[in-house]
């Protein structure tokens, strides 16, 4: 029933789909480490009128399942004359999703820089571009790095439901070589086999980070 | 200790077990006109009317349906997610390996879903794979994805879709120039779509080995089942026989169709 | 557009989901609690078998799971054939899980040591002491993130319609696909539907929070 | 809090050791945590009825003691023995072995303590914290656990607080509660840590009225760490004073106060009676 | 510290005022937070060159006061007058009226403040928290406003501790540099609020010492909010007594301590030279 022909067969295969899932998770993490940081400053320093519609919004979005915003972005998104392949589809929703949640992290951060240090920088004229850039995020951002972390692994795991929108990564590979070759048991046992070669390692990493960083304030 | 039934080991064939509880599961891929739910969620389409048909002759009224991604037909008759693929699914010997057939009970040619006006000239696979700047959408397992590989397409230029409904959404976004299915699903899926920018090329029949390969649709079972599937096709063979299948399908924009699968069998379309 | 046939369809995928989400939020709470305390046995071995698990879970993807589980797992033997409810329902719980351990875990150190000592004093141990005096206690401080996760976990449900449940996903996704509603509207409809899941979940966890609050005489 | 319903408290408790004979003995016990010793070599015995007062430095292992011998902290070395039984070891063929869990359990039984925080269970009313364990671990039925809890509450003047979580209870009125709770084991050794040091001063009364009616009127073995000395004079048999983990003196009160031995005690003694 | 190497600072102090005009000026202030009204139509002046101590009990608003000026708070009426500029508002056309955050940011720069708790930039060098302000909010060159820092650095005794960060320093140490931080702005106007009380008793004269320093050999204004008394009397060149937002009194030092009028500054002095 196991074959390992079919095994070594997949492999060359399912590998290039894991490096699509990678790449894909790259730029998500990208995306998502900064838009989550521009959405906690706008949080902190825009009026009302912009804040709780933006709070509005971000709820929406980490609340709603990412396979639909994976669906609603690729089929929906081309009637308004924007069409993104799946790939690009893929990084933008998980890096949209997942910046509604290092924006949290972030607004942890930076609500865990005491005041004086806003105080001090008003007593010194600091502009706020300075201040922000010089003298509060580079106190936010260490103390939140181990809750990144934790989401940046957990964007991993959820990267492989780009398959559903044509991508073809690790899942995607195997769900070819299991329709194609009807060899179903040994594809999707060595993406998810391969999958937690990475993704454990990348846990560990981000427990790593925990004790090195101190424990998390978000 | 009821439960002991339901895993087929000690408690008879699947037949008998549909037989006596008169209920079975067919798979099917939301494809129409083949097989497909309708606005109330129930399966109907070419395949599962017929099915219904055959399956209640043989004494089982109660017909339950599972919607499975094309590709995942054959997996999950496999991992025994239902009884029958009823998706009007093509015979070919790659297929004979892995489950039996019915004789079919249509043959149908191909056809591809382009912009209106065909600007890249797309009309047979030969023409997909001559043109690397050609990308075509296939649904996840079809016989289209084995023709367009055979063809010399690349993977680059075939993107599976989980339905043809997807790829065909990918068409009129233009993330595809062309989809590939049977004539009638092209039909279908462009009826559906309504897109006025959008059209389907003529009917073809593929050339494999220089002989024209015909598509002929059937209906699957595990090899493990062979009673049920001599039990069904015998049936099927009656039916057809008696011209019983055209009055069923018809109003699926079946006719020619029906016509061209008298004769053919499920033996020979494994071994072409 | 949303006739009444479509509404129904719908409102059959809701319900689907709802039963998911109820049954793996039951099997997700309890592994959550069983797997949280044997972080805290004083065996080695429970604790690492513990550790296995909750890295198995956090560290896979729940979707190549389903589709193992699903796919993969009747090949090896046919008498592993679930449903896709069952599949859907243990594959979410067990993830749930997962991330619940660390929850119970932390709430459960969070209760003082003199609870402990004082039930020490009173020569309540062992599985008493757990059950009446700490573990009431850890519950006030597990209820927001356990919010959170059951929310995590109603997300999660999504994934099931790539295993043919007809859940709220795959309802969408049909109806779209049978042309009952175009795809902007259909996936429109499943997003605000989730959301509006989500709302009722944290309303409900909100409740209890007041309730345990109460209860700890935190609150009037 | 009438007097009346104070005195109610004695009836309440009864003790089942013959007064004068030794319940607790530490022999050469001794405890460190990392390099600090806490406990060094320690000698002392405490009789049945004897009501014991600790007093000494911050940091002297005064807590110790007393947790050690309620089995929140395990000796290093040395015995501990109380009303019949070592605590931690058992004798065997002549020779003291290492108890089991079950025998650590069932002297622990013998001991009750009230702490300074008081610890009492924040979701329980005050009724179910001093019912709970009597039910549950003596297996008392329910009804009669919340009678005798009903009973104990009101001899502590708290009759009308019953169904009081504890976080709304004042500090003095929760010591109250968490005495009711360790009197309701029924324990023939009662330890108090420090139980009025986290109260507001205007709370100490109420709580020391408690323990005064407990110290005269039940022949319950108590020992208490305290740093009321007015009050360690008026209730207490002996007095123990200790420094560095070791007994530095003891006597009866009248005599240490009034006229210490040891220069360490006098230091510590002015330091203290300065301090109020 | 060598003395010699204070002197120094003032060296490198200048400001641009003339001795004696009015620079500072509070005309009928009012804050409130909330209910609590903490600046009660508060009238006051502040001379160019004036060292001036506030002293008052706790909660009087002295803190407020300058946390006005330094435009950390705004205050609900009354205007705030600075260096020929009102602070929060402009004159047009006769009327006062809103100023942009552009004239708040132009006046606050002619402002200095130092903290209690220092608010050094814990993510920065010694010499980087006070090269960092000159160089990208007045546009001094790296290099120029670097040799400047290390300048003041040296000047209150620090010239070995320029690379080290914050955490690395004892509080008098912190303090020191905040006070170079400070005065790298060249503010014409410095405020200090009770700059020594979070230092160990024994880490107060090393601030102290920068302090007299500042006073005694620069024209700059100080306003100094402090609890030390002494201090207060041989820098002081006026002595302001708040109590509930207003002034109780005012005198040279050695007038107000020795023969207070008021009843409250009796009462007040009273009360703190008693505590030290
Ligand atoms: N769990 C522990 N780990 C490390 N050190 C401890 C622990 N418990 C107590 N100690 C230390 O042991 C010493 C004695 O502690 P103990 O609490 O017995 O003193 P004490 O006499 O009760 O003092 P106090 O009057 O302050 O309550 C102290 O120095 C304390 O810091
Ligand atoms: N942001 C604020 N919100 C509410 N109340 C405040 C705020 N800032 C100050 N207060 C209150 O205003 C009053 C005056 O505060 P202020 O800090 O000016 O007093 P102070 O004279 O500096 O006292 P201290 O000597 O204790 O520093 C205090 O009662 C304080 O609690
Ligand atoms: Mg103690
Ligand atoms: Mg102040």
């Amino acid at each position: 029933m196991w074959e390992w022909q079919v095994v070594w067969d997949s492999l060359p295969a399912l590998w290039k789909g894991l490096q699509v899932t990678l790449q894909a998770t790259f730029w998500g993490i990208l995306l998502a480490m900064s838009l989550g940081l521009i959405f906690a400053i706008i949080r902190r320093v825009s009026p009302g009128v912009v804040r709780l519609p933006l709070i509005g919004v971000l709820e929406f979005i980490r609340s709603t399942p990412l396979l639909v915003q994976l669906f609603f972005l690729f089929y929906v998104l081309p009637n308004y004359g924007i069409t993104l392949s799946g790939f690009e589809t893929g990084v933008v929703a998980l890096g949209v999703h997942f910046s509604t949640y290092t924006a949290e992290v972030y607004r942890a951060g930076i609500e865990s820089v005491p005041r004086g240090q806003w105080e001090a920088s008003t007593a010194l004229s600091i502009s706020p571009v300075q201040k922000w850039t010089r003298i509060v995020l580079p106190q936010a951002i260490p103390s939140v790095i181990p809750a990144l972390g934790n989401y940046l692994v957990a964007m991993l795991k959820e990267a492989p439901l780009l398959s559903a929108v044509t991508v073809v990564d690790v899942l995607g590979e195997a769900q070819r070589i299991c329709s194609r070759d009807f060899n179903c048991l040994e594809p999707y046992t060595m993406a998810g086999v391969l999958f937690l070669a990475i993704s454990i390692p990348a846990s560990f990493l981000a427990r790593r980070l925990e004790t090195r960083f101190g424990p998390t304030t978000a | 200790g009821d439960d002991d039934d339901d895993d087929g080991g000690g408690g008879g064939s699947t037949l008998e077990k549909a037989q006596e509880d008169g209920v079975i599961t067919i798979g099917f891929a939301n494809e129409a006109p083949y097989g497909f739910a309708d606005s109330s969620g129930e399966a109907t389409g070419e395949a599962p009317t017929v099915a219904k048909a055959i399956l209640a002759e043989l004494g089982i009224n109660e017909v339950v349906s599972v919607v499975v991604p094309f590709g995942n037909l054959i997996p999950g008759l496999e991992a025994g997610r239902f009884d029958i693929i009823a998706a009007g699914m093509f015979i070919n010997p790659g297929r004979c390996e892995q489950i039996l057939f019915s004789d079919p009970d249509y043959c149908v040619p191909q056809a591809f879903g382009v912009e209106a006006g065909n600007p890249m000239g797309i009309m047979t696979f030969d023409d997909i794979a001559a043109n690397p700047d050609i990308k075509v959408g296939i649904p996840t397992g079809g016989v289209e994805d084995q023709y367009a590989r055979d063809a010399g397409a690349t993977d680059d230029q075939i993107t599976n879709f989980d339905t043809l409904q997807d790829a065909g959404d990918a068409l009129a976004a233009g993330r595809v120039d062309a989809i590939a299915a049977t004539s009638l699903a092209i039909q279908a899926e462009l009826e559906r779509l309504g897109d006025d920018g959008l059209e389907a090329t003529p009917g073809f029949d593929v050339v494999i080995d220089g002989k024209p390969a015909s598509g002929c649709g059937g209906f699957g079972f595990r090899k493990s089942d062979d009673d049920l599937h001599k039990a069904f096709n015998d049936k099927l063979i009656a039916l057809k026989d008696s011209d019983g299948i055209r009055p069923l399908v018809e109003e699926f924009g079946f006719d020619d169709e029906v016509d061209a699968a008298k004769g053919r069998t499920a033996e020979e379309l494994c071994t072409e | 557009m949303f006739t009444e046939s479509v509404i129904e369809r719908l409102a059959d995928g809701v319900w689907i989901t709802i039963q998911l989400a109820v049954m793996a939020g039951a099997v997700g709470t309890a592994a959550a609690i069983v797997s949280g305390l044997a972080g805290l046995s004083s065996s080695r071995a429970v604790r690492w078998a513990n550790q296995v698990y909750v890295d198995f879970f956090r560290g896979s993807s729940a979707i190549i799971q389903l589709y193992w589980a699903y796919y993969a797992l009747p090949i090896i033997d046919r008498d592993l054939t679930f449903s896709p409810l069952q599949v859907g329902v243990v594959v979410l719980g067990l993830n749930m899980g997962g991330y619940g351990s660390e929850i119970v875990r932390g709430a459960v150190q969070s209760v003082s040591r003199g609870q402990y000592e004082a039930s020490t004093a009173l020569s309540i141990g062992g599985y008493q002491r757990m059950r009446y005096i700490i573990f009431p206690q850890a519950v006030l401080s597990m209820l927001p993130p356990y919010g959170n996760l059951l929310i995590e976990m109603l997300k999660g449900t999504a994934l099931v319609s790539l295993i043919t449940l007809a859940d709220l996903t795959r309802v969408g996704l049909d109806l779209r696909q049978a042309g009952d509603l175009s795809s902007a509207s259909a996936f429109t409809a499943l997003l605000v539907i989730y959301f509006f899941l989500a709302i009722s979940i944290t309303f409900i966890v909100r409740r209890a929070e007041r309730f345990a609050r109460r209860s700890m005489g935190l609150e009037a | 809090m009438a007097q009346q319903q104070l005195e109610h408290v004695a009836d309440l408790v009864q003790t089942g050791t013959t007064q004068g004979e030794t319940i607790v003995r530490f022999e050469r016990v001794r405890k460190a945590f990392g390099d600090l010793v806490v406990l060094d070599d320690l000698d002392f015995e405490v009789k049945a009825g004897e009501k014991l007062v600790i007093i000494g430095p911050s940091g002297s292992g005064k807590t110790t003691i007393l947790r050690v011998l309620m089995t929140l902290e395990r000796p290093d070395a040395g015995g501990v023995w109380v009303d019949g039984d070592y605590l931690f070891r058992v004798e065997k063929r002549g020779r003291l072995q290492r108890a089991s869990e079950r025998h650590v359990a069932r002297v622990r039984t013998k001991i009750g303590m009230v702490f300074q925080h008081f610890n009492l269970f924040p979701h329980m009313s005050a009724h179910d914290n001093v019912a709970f364990a009597p039910n549950k671990v003596l297996g008392i039925p329910k009804g009669e656990a919340k009678d005798r809890a009903k009973a104990l509450l009101e001899s502590v003047g708290l009759g009308d607080k019953l169904d009081e979580k504890p976080s709304r209870l004042s500090g003095g009125q929760k010591q109250r509660v968490a005495i009711a709770r360790a009197l309701a084991m029924e324990p023939k050794v009662m330890l108090f840590d420090e139980v009025t040091s986290a109260l507001d001063p205007e709370l100490v009364g109420e709580v020391l009225n408690v323990l005064r009616e407990l110290a005269h009127n039940t022949s319950m073995t108590m020992l208490l760490v305290t740093h009321e000395m007015g009050f360690a004079r008026e209730i207490g048999d002996r007095v123990v004073m200790f420094d560095g983990g070791r007994v530095v003196e003891e006597a009866p009160p009248e005599e240490l106060f009034s006229n210490p031995r040891e220069e360490r005690t006098k230091q510590f003694l002015h330091a203290v009676l300065d301090r109020t």
